[in-house]
């Protein structure tokens, strides 16, 4: 199982939080999770649209298309930050 | 742990202290606090929430304080950022650091600022007359921390002791 | 007025907090102290005496923040520096700069220390074992003065908002 | 006559803080002061001396050898700060 979490504008247009997911065996990195979660339509491939701006974190890390993704891994997508 | 993540204000005189006092080592102390104002690009704002990643922020600040401690000589460092609903006027976030000399104290305060606005999983709501918006990452933002990459050990030891 | 000399203390949290209260224009606060330390190239340090030119230092300070609020957009700034003696941890100066941003708040602060440090009509006389000595100025003092003439105005702009 | 101000190292060296002189014909600018005040000899033209750093304002400004002296002004000198 992979932890997804997702925040702020992801969270709102996706319409959650958090879920966990069963790895399809294609799916080895980054780049390979958000190719799966596009073929899920809808704001899924509109939000994660390759020209959409979007970073990912594996396990609190920020993380590329390449970072490897693995069972129990925890993966968050979320958009540029804007603290401070 | 040099970093807090809080709902609750701050009270940066007090943190200021608490940070130099009865140490005879510091001879700079650099402070910055981030304030919410009432406009954003033009526009009358009436509050924000802020939004953040419990455990990977936490650890993202952490990493940018150890990546300041490491390239220059910083006694201590401290950072707080507010989460939660923040009204103009409203405190966000506080940077404290002591040094020896007043170049590595602000070097690494303004370092902090720069990569906590970039890298540090923080996301801010506006409220506004139109409604909420989220607001998008700032272009000179990402030019300020960029400014630190390109900075040679060299020229970085160059400042001010 | 916006600069003071004294011997009394300072209360920087008040100070920071008397500038930035109400004011929902100020997006950025950024702050120097500059402490005693208790050594000073190598030499342990018991305690030092401050003294200026009542007049001139006034006006010296004056000007130096008027340069500042000239060369970036200041909102308010105050410049506290203490004279007399003082003791290892006593706190010596203090600048707080509020701004809309953070660049401007940075800048404008680390340069009014720079030319408070060249500018200035203040002296140290630093108490050690050996007996008192009149502090010398330092070169990296008016290196650090100079960055900022070298500094043109379209790369003083060019600091993030 | 003419205001002068010691501070310092320069205060301690020649014994005193302040005094009125009256200007001598010859005196019309920075440099011609410290011309004619190295005359006193003694700690005079030992703390005056060209090598020495001294720093002069006029008026409450920061002064140059060029930089005019006039009746009634008031001139101090002092070593290079070392405040903040």
């Amino acid at each position: 199982m992979l932890k997804l979490l997702y925040f702020a504008r992801l969270r709102e247009s996706l319409g959650t939080d958090s879920e966990a997911v069963e790895l399809a065996p294609s799916v080895r990195d980054v780049a390979g999770l958000m190719d799966w979660l596009r073929t899920r339509g809808g704001s899924w491939s509109e939000e994660l649209a390759p020209g959409r701006t979007v970073r990912v974190s594996v396990n609190l890390e920020m993380a590329e298309a390449t970072t490897p993704v693995r069972d129990g891994d925890e993966v968050a997508l979320f958009p540029p930050v804007t603290g401070g | 742990m040099p970093v807090r993540v809080q709902a609750e204000d701050f009270d940066a005189g007090a943190e200021i202290l608490a940070l130099r006092r009865g140490n005879p080592k510091i001879g700079a102390l650099a402070s910055f606090i981030g304030l919410v104002r009432d406009v954003n690009n033009g526009e009358p704002v009436t509050g924000m929430t802020l939004e953040h990643y419990p455990g990977m922020t936490e650890k993202a600040l952490e990493n940018i304080v150890s990546e300041a401690q490491s390239r220059w000589d910083v006694l201590d460092a401290l950072v707080i950022h507010r989460v939660g609903l923040l009204l103009p006027t409203d405190q966000i976030v506080l940077v404290v650091v002591s040094s020896a000399h007043r170049g590595d104290a602000f070097a690494a305060c303004e370092f902090i600022m720069d990569y906590l606005k970039t890298r540090a999983p923080f996301w801010k709501k506006e409220q506004t007359a139109q409604g909420t918006r989220w607001v998008e990452a700032r272009e000179t933002d990402d030019r300020s921390a960029e400014r630190w990459e390109k900075m040679s050990p060299a020229s970085a030891a160059h400042r001010p002791r």
